[in-house]
């Protein structure tokens, strides 16, 4: 955990230039450029995965680099994970569960695996 | 600590440093006060007068079932009874209560400093979470809500009863809780005295830790829920309305992403002041210091991924359903460690019996008999016949008020000399305690057989067979509440004209009984230095108490 | 031993003040219980025991005495955590087992539908009349229950039976049982809907399968039409024995499934429907697919998702158009199309109202 | 005693030290735990609206793609570059401040503030022409002869609506917060000691910013 005796090393941080934010600004626009360029690309299945693989990124440069998480207190750096680690849960739990559920409890027209005749879960 | 060298027997030497009570005076100076010790006991005003309140509304509900059919209400009152006093216990009592009053009061004295990270952010929490029992009891009178407090949609948003003001006072009661968990975080991070590294926290500040977590990262998942549910009944956007591809089961995913957490927000604070009381009172170092604080964080963190337990006959696949089955079987784990830690803390002890240790031998009777019925819910087929019915009332009742309201009021007797400085009476309080443990013990047991019976929950009348155990139920339910109500009266007694308290009365060796009691406004005159472990019973003469 | 087993088995459960066990699953699932209430109130009493002695043995009597410092060795913590933690384990597996067969449907289930309507129940019988509050069914045959709602979640629960399951609106849920005693058992609806919930009761009533078939058929030629109002949507007069089949033949003319669909077995637009059910159709995709009642209603409401070979897919959606008991009707008049000389049965389908605005 | 707008902030005293701190690098790192503590929360908030969008895009996938195409995605695209910008102006603010160049950072905040605005105004022009073409949620899901969209991409406007009105409150709470940091740094209270603020500010901001980078290509451009 942090170890609080530091006390004034918040400060003197290693300081980037203006010139280093500029630069992580234009690999931004490039990472916003690639994945509207990915979405015309039809790749069927891989689109979501590629789209959701850039904004991970996108969002992580932000992160470590405009919030200064980089240098940062692993306190700060561990709650960013912990939370994205709960969101990754609630979601892949739900989906789960109504993907694995008796197919007539999911809406009618959801139906996208396969049932054996009577109505159980292959 | 520095203080700690100074010959305990000499409590008047810090006399002169007006105490937090005395330090200001006026209305203004408590309304708008920034120091934790105040606000601690605004939140204790608030919380008392809320949990009397869902006490009364129990109460009702118990008297209208003692007849099978109608008796001295009708179901449209019964449903916004159990509603009203599920909601009034859950948000405005169990929630704040114990890391509300005792976490603000005892945070920063424990770990030595002079107040908490951010002293205007814990005005605020307080102030939203006033702000939400008032619009809550705004919405009771305009006639509340019957949905029951797990507001399940679609009836939550096709209901014509008053919702919308109790959802929206469930939101900012969100906001205000974890605006609290913000600031006990950074607080014990960054405000620990010099020495006080992290195996010397006292366990009270370890499960208080635990919760804090659980508040910042669970609470705002109802917040969004809550709000989701009050626009689908406002405009009816369909999110979960089936009849435009929505989903009810999702609402109760979400909902019980928070509520699961959520029980352990109100259960963790209840095992700190447990540890807290076997620590002082049986004369010797806490047995496995480092598990339970460790089970804390093990509580904290597999309770967020056990939600699906509360879904396994709501049509959740079974895959789902094999998956969260296994996980709150973990949990169950964590809470028997401590139990059997305090029970071996016992053994070899020179157990000195007061009020606030009855409360705690009260404790572990019903947390270990409720432990074991949530481990037996756990159990998946079981759990397909139990589900909704009195025996998952049975189970989380043992918990929360065997549990939680014991410690809060166990608690409040073992803190009450340091926070007002004065003593109560001792052989009231022991009457009052055997009160209140009966109460539980005879309120809930027989609705365990209830369960078992197949009587459902929230029934307005049931079938003949069912009266006995009901009646037994009721009747137990008032000596309950006289047992309380004796223990409120015998405190407040006490407040008035009870005998000046020394500074340790009970001999205590935790941090918190070396400041003067009541504390000044800064806590300390010198910030101290701590040296020794807070369960180092150190043959402090034991004061007789004055009675 | 048989008769020590009945005997403990009797005896614990009028401890534990449980129903009698009255369906197939009843029985293991009590064993279970008995196995984990055991354990967990010995281990209860047991640690109760133990504060009580501690606190007797340990008290402090008028010497201040200090605890003496008492250390136990890691191999206390491991008992503590793994002692616990076989049982709940061992437990878990048994549970999840019992669930697992309690959902899962045997295959030669009586099919029944169930419809959970603001403080009543309804039971419809695909090829046997309708009833309102009581379910007969027959002794020692699986029965299956789809369930649905008209407007908030009710929970079908037979204590006695020892099953539960939530009944959604707008959606099916399965639950299945072989009742083994002939009997009347109680139904509680066990999910909070509404001032009426607790009103909410039904009964089972388990009969010999002898006397089930007389009942059936006593039923099926009687004059009086049972009253339905389920069925009737808003704006389609009320008309006298209504079975699903019927209802199916006349909406699937009405709703212009006939125009591309035969049912005569003569090549058309669409596949035909005489003998549709229960077929195995090759896919334009070139899978083969079983043709049961979701393929069914998946391809009425996505009809381009699974595409039969040799056809255009020239089919519009039927999704908002089609409420669930219209196409369950449509579905049970192709089911009946499978074979000329088998009587068309009446039943009823559920159906569901978007909850109405106050 | 004035409880400031800015939750986390202390008011400067000439030392700008709060009483309970023992020394100010203890008390700039409380409060950007604290902040990062909220921003943890912030990102919960918004996890259970992706959980619901998610949820209904894994069951309706095709009518997902179907209502997408209706969205503006050009329109996206520049909001997308609008929030990077704000959000490296934003950056820029916290570096200056860093070196107690004050006129630049006010710069830096002003433009911030015009960017957030640019993006509400994009954002309202696409709203605006949702309402017209009745792509609303749920029960108001009336679209024009013209779009024929099956029944239940109504689902998607709800998801749709509901996380892009949350994130344009985020926003405009965002432009508040900036705009009295702004107030506070024109009146010369923050230099290169004390700019505790200005840190938390731009945290709060960058979320905001990260959140909208996840929502571009989940909305706008699904295939």
């Amino acid at each position: 955990m942090t170890a609080h005796a530091e006390s004034h090393s918040a400060h003197e941080k290693k300081h980037h230039g203006a010139g280093f934010y500029i630069g992580i600004w234009i690999f931004l626009l490039f990472c916003t450029a690639a994945t509207y360029g990915a979405a015309q690309v039809d790749m069927g299945a891989w689109n979501l995965p590629v789209g959701l693989a850039i904004a991970t990124l996108k969002g992580a440069v932000v992160c470590l680099f405009f919030m200064h998480l980089w240098g940062d207190t692993r306190a700060n750096q561990f709650i960013l994970i912990l939370s994205l680690l709960f969101v990754t849960l609630m979601i892949s739990m739900t989906l789960a569960d109504v993907n694995t559920r008796f197919p007539l409890t999911a809406p009618p027209n959801s139906q996208r695996f396969k049932v054996n005749p009577n109505g159980q879960l292959e | 600590m520095s203080l700690a060298v100074v010959p305990e027997a000499a409590p008047h030497e810090a006399a002169q440093e007006p105490d937090y009570i005395r330090a200001k005076s006026g209305v203004l100076s408590w309304l708008l006060t920034v120091d934790h010790k105040r606000i601690a006991l605004l939140y204790l005003g608030t919380v008392t007068i809320t949990f009397f309140l869902g006490g009364l509304f129990a109460l009702a509900l118990r008297t209208e079932l003692l007849v099978p059919d109608h008796g001295i209400m009708d179901a449209m009152t019964y449903n916004r009874m159990f509603t009203l006093h599920g909601v009034t216990m859950v948000f405005f009592f169990m929630i704040p209560a114990i890391p509300g009053v005792f976490g603000n009061f005892f945070l920063p004295i424990m770990i030595g400093a002079h107040d908490v990270a951010f002293p205007r952010l814990n005005l605020l929490s307080y102030y939203l979470y006033l702000a939400a029992v008032i619009l809550g009891l705004w919405g009771m009178i305009h006639g509340g809500t019957d949905t029951g407090w797990t507001f399940y949609t679609p009836y939550s948003t096709t209901t014509t009863t008053a919702v919308l003001p109790i959802l929206a006072a469930a939101f900012i009661n969100g906001f205000s809780s974890i605006l609290t968990g913000v600031n006990f975080i950074v607080t014990i991070h960054t405000l620990r005295a010099d020495g006080l590294h992290w195996m010397r926290l006292p366990l009270f500040l370890w499960s208080i830790y635990g919760t804090a977590v659980i508040q910042v990262l669970a609470t705002p998942v109802i917040g969004i829920t809550l709000a989701l549910a009050g626009v689908e009944h406002f405009l009816g956007t369909g999110i979960f309305d089936p009849a435009h591809g929505g989903d009810p089961i999702l609402f109760q995913h979400l909902f019980w992403f928070y509520s699961h957490p959520a029980v352990y927000i109100m259960v963790l604070p209840a095992f700190g002041v447990a540890s807290e009381l076997v620590g002082a009172f049986t004369r010797k170092p806490l047995v496995g210091y480092k598990m339970i604080a460790l089970s804390t964080f093990g509580i904290a963190f597999v309770g967020f991924l056990a939600w699906g337990h509360h879904l396994f006959t709501s049509g959740q696949s079974a895959v789902d359903a094999g998956v969260f089955g296994f996980v709150s079987m973990l949990i169950g784990i964590f809470t028997s460690i401590k139990i059997f830690n305090w029970v071996a803390s016992m053994y070899k002890a020179s157990i000195y019996m007061t009020s606030p240790f009855l409360y705690t031998l009260g404790f572990f009777f019903l947390t270990v008999f409720g432990g074991m019925s949530g481990v037996a819910l756990a159990t998946i087929s079981l759990d397909v016949h139990w589900q909704d019915t009195y025996f998952v009332i049975a189970h989380f009742h043992f918990i929360m008020a065997g549990g939680v309201v014991l410690m809060f009021v166990g608690g409040l007797h073992y803190w009450f000399p340091k926070m007002f400085g004065k003593l109560y009476n001792e052989g009231w309080a022991m009457v009052a305690a055997v009160l209140v443990i009966l109460g539980f013990i005879g309120t809930f047991t027989p609705q365990f057989l209830l369960g078992n019976e197949g009587m459902p929950r929230r029934y307005y009348s049931y079938p003949p067979h069912f009266q006995f155990l009901h009646v037994t139920s009721t009747i137990f339910a008032y000596i309950l509440g006289m047992g309380l109500l004796l223990a409120l009266i015998n405190l407040i007694i006490g407040l008035i004209n009870g005998p000046r308290a020394g500074n340790n009365p009970w001999g205590a060796p935790q941090y918190e009984w070396d400041t003067p009691s009541p504390p000044p406004e800064h806590n300390f005159s010198a910030t101290p230095v701590i040296n020794r472990d807070p369960y180092e019973y150190r043959g402090q003469e034991i004061i007789e108490n004055a009675n | 031993m048989i008769f020590a087993a009945a005997f403990y088995n009797d005896w614990m459960r009028r401890i534990l003040d449980l129903p009698d066990q009255a369906s197939s699953i009843a029985p293991e699932v009590d064993q279970l219980h008995y196995f984990v209430i055991a354990v967990t109130m010995l281990g209860a009493i047991g640690l109760t025991i133990a504060t009580i002695y501690f606190f007797a043995k340990y008290r402090y009597r008028g010497k201040q005495m200090i605890g003496q410092e008492y250390k136990p060795g890691p191999m206390f913590e491991v008992v503590a955590v793994s002692g616990p933690l076989a049982f709940f384990l061992l437990w878990f597996f048994i549970g999840f087992h019992q669930y697992v067969e309690i959902s899962s449907v045997p295959d030669d289930a009586m099919e029944v539908y169930v419809m959970g309507k603001k403080w009543m129940w309804k039971f419809a019988y695909p090829d046997g009349p309708n009833a309102v509050g009581v379910l007969r069914v027959p002794v020692g045959r699986p029965v299956k229950l789809l369930m649905t709602s008209r407007d908030v979640i009710h929970s079908f629960f037979v204590p006695a039976f020892r099953l539960k399951k939530d009944v959604i609106p707008g959606r099916y849920s399965e639950l299945w049982f072989t009742a083994t005693k002939p009997g009347s058992y109680q139904v509680f609806c066990a999910e909070y809907c509404g001032t009426g919930h607790s009103m909410m009761r039904a009964e089972v009533v388990a009969m010999p399968q002898a006397e089930f078939d007389t009942w059936m058929a006593q039923q099926r030629n009687s004059p009086i039409p049972s009253q339905q109002d389920s069925y009737q949507s808003k704006n389609e007069p009320q008309r006298g024995q209504a079975n699903m089949v019927v209802q199916g033949e006349r909406l699937a003319g009405e709703k212009g499934c006939l125009k591309c669909h035969s049912v005569d077995g003569s090549a058309h637009i669409g596949p035909t429907w005489l003998g549709l059910y229960h077929r195995a159709e090759r896919l334009s995709t070139g899978e083969t697919q079983l043709v049961d009642e979701p393929y069914i209603t998946d391809s009425m409401m996505n009809p381009t998702a699974k595409l039969v070979a040799g056809y255009g897919p020239v089919m519009p959606t039927y999704m908002g158009k089609l409420t669930a008991p219209e196409s369950a009707a449509i579905v049970e008049y192709i089911k009946s199309l499978r074979d000329p000389q088998l009587q068309a049965q009446p039943s009823e389908g559920p159906a569901y109202e978007p909850g109405r605005r106050p | 005693m004035q409880t400031d707008a800015i939750d986390h902030g202390h008011e400067a005293k000439p030392t700008h030290l709060r009483f309970q701190f023992s020394d100010s690098a203890r008390q700039f790192h409380a409060a950007k735990f604290g902040m990062w503590l909220f921003l943890g929360q912030e990102v919960m908030f918004f996890s259970a609206l992706f959980c619901a969008y998610a949820y209904y895009r894994n069951q309706f996938p095709d009518a997902f793609w179907h209502a997408s195409q209706h969205l503006n995605t050009k329109f996206g695209l520049w909001e997308t570059v609008d929030l990077l910008t704000s959000s490296l102006t934003v950056a820029l603010a916290i570096h200056f401040i860093r070196q107690g160049k004050r006129g630049l950072t006010s710069a830096m905040l002003i433009i911030t503030i015009l960017c957030a605005f640019i993006f509400l105004g994009m954002h309202s022009f696409e709203y605006y022409t949702e309402f017209h073409e009745g792509l609303l949620p749920g029960r108001f899901f009336h679209p024009e002869a013209s779009i024929h969209l099956p029944p239940e991409s109504a689902m998607f406007f709800t998801c749709y609506f509901f996380v892009t009105v949350l994130h344009s409150i985020h926003v405009i709470i965002g432009i508040i917060v900036l705009a009295i940091i702004l107030a506070f740094n024109l009146r010369g209270k923050y230099s290169s000691a004390y700019y505790t603020h200005v840190e938390v500010g731009g945290l709060y901001w960058h979320l905001v910013d990260l959140v909208w980078i996840f929502l571009f290509p989940l909305l706008y451009l699904i295939t």
